[in-house]
């Protein structure tokens, strides 16, 4: 059963990959990193019990951390930078409300 | 193995440098997954919470301060290729006579190995023998590791640090706070989470004896911990909690904290970093060593990664603020 | 011989695939990411040749025989750490370059190079 | 005990893969992740359900659960966090889209 | 203490360097950094002592035994480069708080000299250690604060060529990682003693040559041989001027001695020359180096970027020496190594001298100098004559050696174009010294001064060392032969 969850979390990896390659926004591909972090997260932890040493799952944990980080530190610099304009758009929007 | 190669290909054709980025955290995760399947699990630590985590979002903000697309022109692909696979042609030669993976016969597994897996638990009783290696055997590369750390600390530190006058941190604040009142939730998880990622880095920082884990690892952690309450409270926020003075002092006791311990056990009459002089047993003085060292480490990465990001991210305010004086 | 050297020969392939984007390509921060791409790989290979079938991560527990090479992981962890302040030193300089020239396309910059002389 | 875990790991790959599914074949920014974030939160409490469910030692349980109640903190923040940062940036949905270009307005999507 | 010296020489500098950041004024630093080299120095010329009273030094680190644990092993050969190392450092030092009071914004100056420090420690790491991963350790060290170094620069230009120089530095010390694990692969151990003592069992297999390759390559990209050296001129030119005066004359060295110590050391003669046609391939790229570098030094503009291609071609010189593989050949290398050095730092002292007093090094700035900065331009004049070879000077003895090895081996065609390549030297050379001394000082320059005494001091230290040890040659040709035998004694 382990196995069999493995593979079900690789094929998702592959499709999490592809969705990554293909685009075509810029928060699809944060979408599909961010699958795939969480995916890494239960493939490591489904390792550890495969490989019969479940004493591991602090990496997982860190998985799970550093995911939640770079989601949040991609979302915070592509909002500041690369979309400026929808910043000041929005802040117009509300001087004039 | 062949999700990293059509991952690396990907790599290749893509333009998009913000894609590029997203890809290369991907390649980080995989190959850490691969450390996993190959029982280096210390190795994997330290590559989810680099290769994936801090090394990305450090390219993000570079590009954020450089621009994301890349120009098509490649200048002469074909004597790239030619060398490429001149190079790679003669590493598969090289691997004709390797012995066999996994073959628990192989030289490696025969010569110096052997000792660190039968003996390290009478000699330095940490049962993780990647940490006793690590800090007792080789403790003289790690200490060169701090070093190379630092270094690369300072070396950002003289490209990019700016000097900062209050009207401009002012301004700044203002900024933070109209960009950031839409954060409300993130903000309030991210505030449960914090200390619950600091309670963790002090964990994986003392459990390195045990498990998988130790000082560079907890250092990371911990730095990303303040990376994240960077981001989200502002970067003047944090700095207000973390000086940049002090945190450069910070770095340079990490470093100085494991040289004094060798430099103790010179003094003592033994080798340097010869940790049984520490204590009369020596058993408990390797322990005492290790345990010193690793908290060296920790705060040398702790300091050194926020020094980094914190002159990455000041570097682009200020840049910011030049492109809005000008117009 | 291909199932016992099949894993060095991916490696193989993944570090020139980072080799080729580190000399191919203009781009100052994808040839770092290529760069990392190229060490990544090393590390990779230096891993798989401590892997010995059977045996498991090198954290001594009871009832464990074998035990998986620790001496490459000890290496290839203060590799990773050179490796990353690699990467931060070239992106720092990448950044300074942008700023300095006000692009990071190598071709660009060794123009306004010659313009320079 | 060993048949209970089995059924959740299953559970949990098969909603692993349609979210999978979903990721790729849904239309727009959206919808995908509206496939991902639903799936993914209960796949990964399942998996993780099933693997609690192999009855490990004290510690590792210990450590399940805490993966178990980050995910479950973590995974909805980002997916709001994401999806707010696209609203904000005026990526439309698709059907919004249609709307859009007929009124020609631009009220607040 | 005496038996913790060969630790003490690599950790002073390195503990200094974080020291640095408590000290608040950068005089305080420099002086600092000063004394701290000074005593490396010290440290190290102690060292060469001892190594000639008991011969080589074994020092294990944390008290393990050497597979194990890392080991430091000094013998002649190490004790020659941490010599070299540590006294250029010292004495180029002397100059720094002057010089970079002009190149280096005031803010960085605590930074300048931490990685100054660090980038020392990191050199005289990598000759002290017999560890082939704390090579790698220590190599990065150095070049990581050397391209930050670079990056210092005033000009635009020195942080591309600092990148350059990341690219290619971390490009070949790549390829020496992957060089080492394969001998690891094939030997399991680490250690540069164990290592030679083992490979001979497999020396026979592909492996073990494809990681002599790499690593070889690997070390050629961080020597700048001939056809790998297109990073060095930007980064000689463009670095702040003390930083250059450092760098040329130790870190190639590093990288040579790294090239010695692998190949008779660790591969073993027997090995190394004959599984490889690497004899051949090294003179063709010595000479093929010392010409192209000698052309190009012919037509630069920038006496800076002038030296440099000089650096490149005087790298020829030792690589022709080492590739005669033969007892003369090797102590001609390490003589050219001890008194390029020597001549290289005086050169670039005496350019940042030149710098300080007119900001630029360009060679159309030089009119008439050699009568407004008479001192400095006759020790760049000497350095030139040393770089040549004319008797009484260092480069003649070094010469000398090199051409006597060539006609031991027979290789008539070789002696006459390492001699024809000293006649480019002169036409180089003679191009500053006719810009100096033969004509008349730019309009508005007649303000310009002598240099002052904290450049002439070290400047006019090196060129009498120039001289000395041109006539007499005993210490420095007892200390490169008597290495030069223990490589060709010790290989198995």
């Amino acid at each position: 059963m382990l196995i069999a969850a493995t593979i079900a979390i690789l094929v998702v990896m592959i499709m999490a990959i592809l969705r990554a390659v293909w685009g075509p926004t810029l928060y699809d591909r944060i979408l599909a990193v961010n699958l795939f972090g969480t995916k890494t997260v239960l493939l490591i932890s489904l390792l550890g019990f495969v490989m019969g040493r479940p004493e591991f799952l602090d990496i997982a944990i860190v998985y799970a951390l550093i995911n939640f980080i770079s989601v949040i530190g991609v979302l915070h610099y592509s909002d500041a930078h690369i979309f400026k304009g929808g910043d000041q758009q929005k802040k117009t929007m509300k001087k004039n409300s | 193995m062949a999700f990293l190669v059509a991952v690396a290909i990907a790599i290749v054709r893509m333009k998009d440098l913000f894609a590029v980025i997203m890809l290369s955290g991907i390649y980080g995760l995989l190959s850490a997954s691969f450390f996993v399947a190959m029982d280096a699990v210390d190795v994997a630590f330290t590559e989810a919470s680099v290769g994936a985590g801090i090394s990305t979002l450090l390219m993000l903000v570079a590009i954020t301060m450089t621009g994301r697309t890349e120009n098509p022109s490649r200048h002469k692909p074909l004597l790239a290729l030619a060398v490429v696979t001149v190079t790679g042609s003669l590493l598969i030669y090289g691997t004709l006579d390797m012995p066999y993976f996994g073959l628990a016969q192989d030289p490696v597994h025969l010569h110096v190995a052997p000792r660190y897996i039968n003996d390290s638990m009478q000699e330095v009783g940490v049962p993780n023998i990647v940490t006793s290696v690590l800090a007792s055997y080789r403790a003289f590369d790690t200490f060169g590791e701090v070093v190379v750390i630092f270094t690369a600390g300072m070396g950002v530190l003289a490209l990019l640090s700016v000097v900062r006058h209050p009207k401009d941190i002012a301004e700044i604040d203002s900024i933070n706070k109209s960009m950031h009142e839409e954060h409300l939730i993130l903000r309030i998880v991210a505030k449960m989470l914090i200390p619950f990622i600091l309670l963790f880095a002090l964990y994986v920082q003392f459990h390195g004896d045990y498990g998988p884990g130790g000082g560079f690892q907890a250092g990371v952690i911990f730095a990303a911990a303040i990376i994240l309450y960077a981001m989200l409270f502002g970067m003047s926020t944090a700095r207000r909690v973390i000086n940049q003075s002090f945190i450069q002092m910070f770095a340079a006791i990490g470093v100085l904290l494991y040289g004094s311990v060798g430099v103790i056990s010179l003094l003592n009459g033994k080798n340097f970093l010869d940790y049984s002089a520490l204590s009369v047993d020596p058993v408990a003085g390797q322990h005492l060593g290790i345990l010193l060292i690793e908290l060296g480490v920790g705060f040398t990465v702790t300091a050194v990664m926020v020094i980094i990001f914190f002159n990455f991210a000041g570097r682009r305010k200020d840049q910011q603020n030049k492109e809005k004086n000008e117009p | 011989m291909i199932m016992g050297l099949y894993n060095y020969w991916v490696v193989v392939v993944l570090m020139m695939v980072g080799f080729y984007i580190v000399i191919a390509h203009g781009n100052l921060i994808k040839k770092i990411v290529g760069l990392s791409i190229f060490q990544t790989s090393v590390f990779i290979f230096y891993i798989s040749m401590a892997k010995v079938d059977g045996g498991t991560a090198p954290i001594l527990a009871e009832g464990i025989k074998q035990y998986s090479n620790p001496l490459p992981h000890v290496l290839i962890l203060t590799a990773i750490v050179v490796g990353i302040a690699t990467t931060a030193l070239g992106l720092a300089l990448a950044v300074r370059i942008k700023e300095a020239y006000g692009s990071i396309e190598e071709e660009e910059i060794q123009e306004k190079d010659n313009l320079d002389c | 005990m060993d048949i209970s875990s089995a059924v959740f790991l299953l559970i949990g790959s098969f909603l692993c893969v349609s979210g999978g599914v979903g990721i790729l074949r849904f239309p727009d920014f959206y919808t995908r992740m509206h496939a991902v974030g639903v799936t993914e939160t209960l796949a990964t409490a399942m998996i993780l359900i099933g693997l609690m469910l192999q009855n490990p030692d004290g510690l590792v349980l210990l450590k399940l659960i805490i993966i178990l109640l980050m995910t479950l903190f973590i995974s909805p923040t980002a997916s709001h966090a994401l999806a707010s940062a696209a609203l904000q940036n005026n990526l439309m949905p698709e059907l919004d889209k249609q709307e859009n270009n007929e009124k020609e307005s631009s009220s607040n999507p | 203490m005496l038996t913790h010296l060969p630790i003490l020489q690599v950790i002073v500098p390195l503990m200094a360097a974080p020291l640095c950041l408590f000290l608040t004024r950068s005089r305080l630093v420099w002086l600092f950094a000063l004394i701290v080299s000074g005593v490396a120095f010290l440290i190290s010329s102690l060292l060469l002592q001892q190594v000639m009273d008991s011969g080589t030094i074994i020092y294990m680190l944390g008290g393990w035994d050497a597979p194990w644990g890392i080991e430091y092993r000094i013998d002649y050969l190490n004790a020659l480069l941490l010599l070299i190392i540590s006294a250029i450092s010292t004495i180029v030092l002397i100059a720094a708080h002057t010089s970079i009071q002009q190149e280096i914004p005031e803010d960085r100056h605590t930074l300048f000299y931490i990685l100054y420090l660090l980038s020392l420690a990191g050199m005289l790491g990598i000759v002290a250690t017999a560890d082939a991963f704390n090579v790698f350790v220590f190599l990065e060290i150095s070049s990581l604060s050397a391209y930050a170094l670079i990056a210092l620069g005033k000009d635009r230009r020195a942080l591309w060529a600092a990148y350059q120089y990341l690219i290619m530095g971390t490009i070949g010390a790549t390829f020496i990682l992957i060089g080492i694990g394969l001998m690891y692969q094939m030997t399991g151990t680490l250690n540069m003693y164990d290592l030679s003592q083992r490979l001979p069992e497999v020396d026979n297999s592909r492996t073990v040559f494809v990681a002599f390759a790499f690593f070889i390559v690997g070390v050629c990209l961080k020597l700048a041989l001939f056809p790998l050296h297109l990073w060095l001129p930007n980064a000689y030119a463009y670095a702040p001027s003390i930083v250059t005066a450092f760098f040329a004359a130790t870190a190639t060295k590093v990288a040579v001695y790294l090239l010695i110590r692998f190949t008779f050391s660790i591969f073993g003669l027997s090995f190394s020359f004959t599984a490889l046609p690497l004899q051949m391939l090294f003179v063709v790229l010595g000479l093929l180096g010392i010409f192209v570098a000698s052309f190009a030094a012919i037509y630069q503009a920038n006496v800076k970027h002038l030296f440099a291609y000089s650096s490149i071609a005087q790298i020829g010189y030792m690589i022709v020496g080492f590739s005669v593989s033969s007892v003369t050949g090797l102590t001609a290398t390490l003589l050219h190594l001890f008194n390029h050095a020597l001549m290289k730092s005086a050169l670039f002292l005496a350019l940042a001298a030149v710098v300080y007093r007119i900001g630029s090094a360009q060679l159309s700035q030089f009119h008439g100098l050699g009568r407004q900065m008479p001192y400095t331009m006759a020790a760049i004049v000497i350095g030139g004559l040393s770089l040549i070879g004319v008797p009484l000077t260092v480069g003649f003895v070094s010469k000398w050696y090199l051409v006597l090895a060539t006609l031991e081996n027979g290789w008539w065609p070789v002696t006459v174009l390492i001699l024809l390549g000293s006649l480019l030297a002169i036409v180089y050379v003679w191009r500053i010294v006719e810009v100096a001394y033969f004509k008349a000082p730019l309009a508005g320059s007649e303000s310009i001064k002598e240099a002052p005494m904290s450049f002439l001091i070290p400047i006019w230290t090196l060129v009498i060392a120039n001289i000395y040890f041109g006539i007499d040659t005993r210490l420095s040709i007892q200390v490169a032969q008597a290495a030069a035998h223990s490589l060709f004694g010790v290989t198995p």
